[in-house]
């Protein structure tokens, strides 16, 4: 039987206060989160119904120039320049006059994610534990994205996408574990993207995912689709080769290489393909593959509902595709968040560290906050739910 | 090889506690390459104290400005939200 | 002579006539591009099965895709044929000059509006058992490239296996 | 959705052709009729399958066309070969229109006893639940062990094996039962270790899960029947065995997928 009220709130109070800092990646997120304590929480599996008050949800990311990604060292750099003033502005905005008094409980990402950023945070996630005397919850930043969905949209079961730079998978629950169903067998979706906008030299702000995803909607061509190939293995899918193919298109189109009979006329020179056909044909196959892996996942475990997480659901376009398929799924929904707790931030981690610490999960040692670039979804015990 | 390029670096905090918890937030992280760098760190009173070992120079160059990089974050946490 | 009408496309009568004993193979031949018939050479079917499958093909082919041949006649021997190129198909499923055995179906008209009298032998019915009397299953098994390993112990195995083929062809 | 799929089969199919939808998966709607699409059906309690790939709404209309073409195609395509190896046992194929995404395959399977349900290896192992351990359990599941062992010997991977998608023939003397390998919609020719390993764990997590109780002696005598098939093979067959084996303990370690990185 699920307990989430296991440890009692701190000082006799009748509500927990997590705050939650994330930097797997370029984005430094810190969030705090308050759930009321509830007698429906002390039996039953209602984690998705924290009732949770998100008091404050701040974010910086770290953006580079046209053309080039994040290295791990900078974007490091750029976790330890702010992540104090982050986490004054989280405290200051939550209205928390002592952290020492008013937090039960300091979340951090403890992976999967670039290891020397993750570092840089969890350093901070020690020193204040150690000053406030505060204890510490390493949590999973796939879990992370999930509860903060499942509290969002209130969806109790879902079968979940989750589609970010460093991640492509269909997870569902079964058993305590978010079991991966499918997956990308190479390189991320989020990561096809970005690379993608960095061959075509678009701006990486606010994202390089959100330019190709306005690049796409300008298309005039939309009845002919670029033909890229379609690689779907069962539940899994690859992407690296689509990739190789769609970057050789775009430098053939910048370079003018008339021979290239995809893009150019072959009697008039003419350009028969723009940069956004291209966009928008890669869009349109991405992600008709990932709707394909989330239906057959719906299909396996019987599952009327999807959740889309990671900072790829927030496009607008994935959204849509993916509520045609549930409506055509015997009315089934599609839950997505939008770019607040897409894209990685501090709440989520917060929400999950939370519920782990209700059922009684703390680390005791600081041996076991050490960060890990590598953290399967499946390795993380979930006691909150039946 | 021996860990033969040394240095030992000594850093005054506020007072006891705040040296203890520098060494505490630094202690739990592995060294990735034991052979080639080893790094001690303790409190004196209210000094911090880290030894480092390494095979040369620059193993020894990164190994510290690491530390460093890590102690700017303790020392400015401390200083804003103690 | 046997009339089938497959569910599907139900407006197309089929009419069937296998003959045994032909003589005049070769005059045939001299007049072939004038018979509006597909003439095939029944050493190369071993059942019902086989070439109705082919005429099935032929018809979904003409109705959702395309046309390759000039008629629905020379459809059906191309899609009885393992390949894609319409002389090989005439070759392996035409009759020579020689043959004594064929088969002749007409697509598309009603079969009091059909005669068979330009050929010359015994009308036998159109079964699996006489079909499979007159096929010569080495020369089945090679034109269809069967698998070296493939040994079909019935008549009905060899069919599936050349079915198989048909439905794949050049696809 | 399925009134819609439906509507379009029988469309499809014309009123000659009345059909019954039996299951809806991801990806095709399975459907039976009584009505050969070509030959003259001589006995009246026959029906024929026919398994049908709609068109996605949420897909564009170029993909759909490329997929359903490709994947009905590849279906056949793999029926077809397996029926040329001796021993494997698969449903015929009888049609296939690739251009609107249809394939007429033969029924196979029967209903069993006493309101079990139709005859795939669940059901079959659901009705035999109160008698487990009997010799023709036992000699079934080995029979199912061989069916794949055969497959993988092969070089072919089914993709989704699960008891539902293996079905029970009654042999003709009737005393036993011949396992089918059904729906190749997932399968793939492959040589890798890795995809047989999955298949292997993936039918191995359908027991447990369907039939925990006895599982652990199922699982074993379906492993019997593989490894039979590669034992025949001498020092060749026992080497690519302990490769494969050693593939699936790997696979189940780490529960399917490999490590993955952030």
């Amino acid at each position: 039987m699920v307990n989430l009220n296991t440890i009692p709130p701190k000082n006799n109070r009748e509500y927990y206060i997590a705050i939650g800092l994330e930097g797997s990646a370029n984005k430094l997120g810190v969030g705090v989160v308050k759930h009321p304590r509830l007698a429906s929480h002390q039996s039953g599996d209602n984690s998705h119904i924290c009732k949770a008050e998100i008091l404050s949800n701040i974010r910086d990311t770290y953006i580079t120039p046209p053309g080039e990604g994040f290295l791990p060292r900078d974007t490091a750099r750029h976790h330890r320049n702010w992540v104090t003033r982050i986490i004054k502005r989280a405290i200051k905005e939550a209205k928390l006059t002592d952290p020492k008094l008013d937090i039960d409980v300091i979340c951090f990402t403890k992976g999967p994610g670039m290891g020397a950023p993750l570092h840089s945070v969890v350093i901070a996630a020690r020193t204040i534990s150690l000053l406030w005397d505060v204890p510490l919850i390493g949590v999973n930043h796939c879990v992370g994205h999930i509860e903060m969905g499942r509290e969002i949209t209130k969806a109790e079961n879902p079968v979940v996408l989750y589609v970010s730079g460093g991640n492509t998978q269909v997870i569902a629950y079964s058993e305590n574990r978010y079991r991966i169903f499918g997956e990308t067998l190479d390189v991320a979706i989020g990561n096809c993207l970005d690379r993608f906008a960095r061959t075509l030299k678009i701006s990486n702000a606010p994202s390089p995912g959100y330019n190709i995803e306005q690049l796409a909607k300008q298309c005039k061509n939309k009845d002919r689709l670029i033909q890229l190939p379609y690689t779907v293995k069962g539940m899994d899918l690859s992407m690296s080769g689509i990739l190789a193919y769609i970057d050789s298109l775009a430098k053939d189109l910048f370079k003018e290489n008339k021979k290239n009979k995809l893009l150019f006329d072959q009697e008039t020179g003419e350009g028969l393909v723009t940069v956004e056909d291209l966009c928008y044909s890669l869009q349109e196959n991405l992600f008709a593959m990932l709707v394909e892996i989330t239906e057959r996942a719906m299909a396996h475990v019987n599952a009327s509902q999807v959740l889309i997480v990671g900072g790829v659901g927030s496009n607008v376009r994935l959204q849509e595709m993916m509520a045609q398929m549930c409506r055509d799924r015997a009315n089934g929904r599609v839950h997505a968040t939008d770019e607040r707790f897409c894209i990685d931030n501090g709440v989520m981690i917060a929400q999950a560290g939370l519920l782990q610490y209700r059922m009684g999960d703390v680390i005791k040692d600081l041996k076991d906050t050490v960060v890990t670039q590598k953290f399967r979804t499946d390795e993380v015990y979930v006691s909150w739910r039946e | 090889m021996n860990l033969d390029h040394t240095l030992k670096l000594e850093i005054p905090f506020e007072d006891a506690k705040q040296a203890n918890i520098a060494v505490d937030v630094l202690k739990p992280d592995p060294i990735l390459r034991p052979q080639d760098f080893q790094v001690s760190y303790k409190a004196r009173d209210n000094v911090f104290v880290a030894e480092f070992e390494s095979i040369d120079d620059r193993v020894l160059r990164v190994g510290v400005s690491n530390v460093i990089d890590s102690l700017k974050t303790i020392i400015e946490t401390m200083d804003e939200l103690s | 002579m046997t009339t089938v009408i497959l569910p599907q496309f139900e407006g197309t009568e089929i009419n069937i006539a296998l003959y045994e004993n032909v003589k005049n193979s070769k005059e045939i031949r001299a007049k072939i591009a004038d018979l509006p018939y597909a003439l095939i050479d029944a050493k190369a079917i071993i059942s019902g099965e086989q070439l109705l499958s082919a005429i099935h093909r032929a018809l979904i082919e003409v109705n959702y895709n395309k046309m390759r041949t000039k008629s629905l006649h020379s459809e059906c021997l191309l899609c009885l044929s393992p390949t894609s190129n319409i002389g090989d198909a005439f070759k392996k499923f035409g009759i020579l000059d020689n043959s004594t055995s064929i088969i002749a179906v007409h697509i598309g008209a009603k079969k009091e509006e059909i005669n068979y009298d330009f050929i010359q032998g015994t009308c036998i019915e159109f079964t699996d058992e006489n079909l499979g009397r007159l096929a010569d299953k080495d020369y089945i098994s090679k034109i269809y490239k069967l698998e070296k390993t493939f040994r079909p112990e019935t008549n009905s195995d060899l069919s599936r296996a050349v079915v198989d083929a048909i439905l794949l062809r050049g696809l | 959705m399925s009134q819609e799929i439906i509507d379009t089969v029988t469309q499809y199919c014309t009123k000659n052709i009345p059909v019954t939808l039996i299951s809806q998966g991801a990806e095709a709607a399975i459907f039976t009729t009584p009505v050969h699409p070509y030959l003259q059906n001589t006995n009246e309690d026959e029906v024929y399958i026919i398994k049908y790939r709609p068109s996605k709404k949420y897909r564009h209309p170029t993909i759909n066309k490329a997929l359903t073409k490709h994947r009905t195609l590849s279906e056949s395509r793999i029926l077809a070969k397996l029926f040329q190896i001796k021993g494997i046992k698969v449903p015929k194929l009888i049609a296939c229109d690739p251009y609107n995404g249809y394939i007429w395959l033969e029924f196979l399977g029967e209903d069993l006893p006493n309101g079990f349900g139709f005859s795939n290896l669940k059901n079959y192992l659901w009705m035999n639940a109160t008698d487990s351990y009997h010799d023709n359990v036992k000699n079934t599941l080995v029979k199912v062990g061989e069916q794949i062992g055969l497959l993988h010997w092969n070089d072919y991977c089914h993709g989704d094996l699960t008891s539902s998608n293996i079905v029970l023939v009654k042999t003709e003397s009737g005393g036993t039962w011949e396992p089918h390998l059904i729906d190749f919609g997932l399968s793939s020719i492959s040589n890798l270790v890795e995809d047989k390993g999955v298949d292997l764990y993936v039918l191995e997590r359908a027991i447990i899960s369907t039939h925990s109780s006895f599982s652990d002696k199922y699982n074993e005598w379906i492993l019997e029947g593989y490894s039979n098939i590669y034992k025949k093979h001498g020092k060749a067959g026992n080497q690519r065995l302990t490769e494969v084996l050693a593939r699936f303990a790997d696979v189940r370690m780490r529960g399917r997928k490999r490590s993955m990185i952030g």
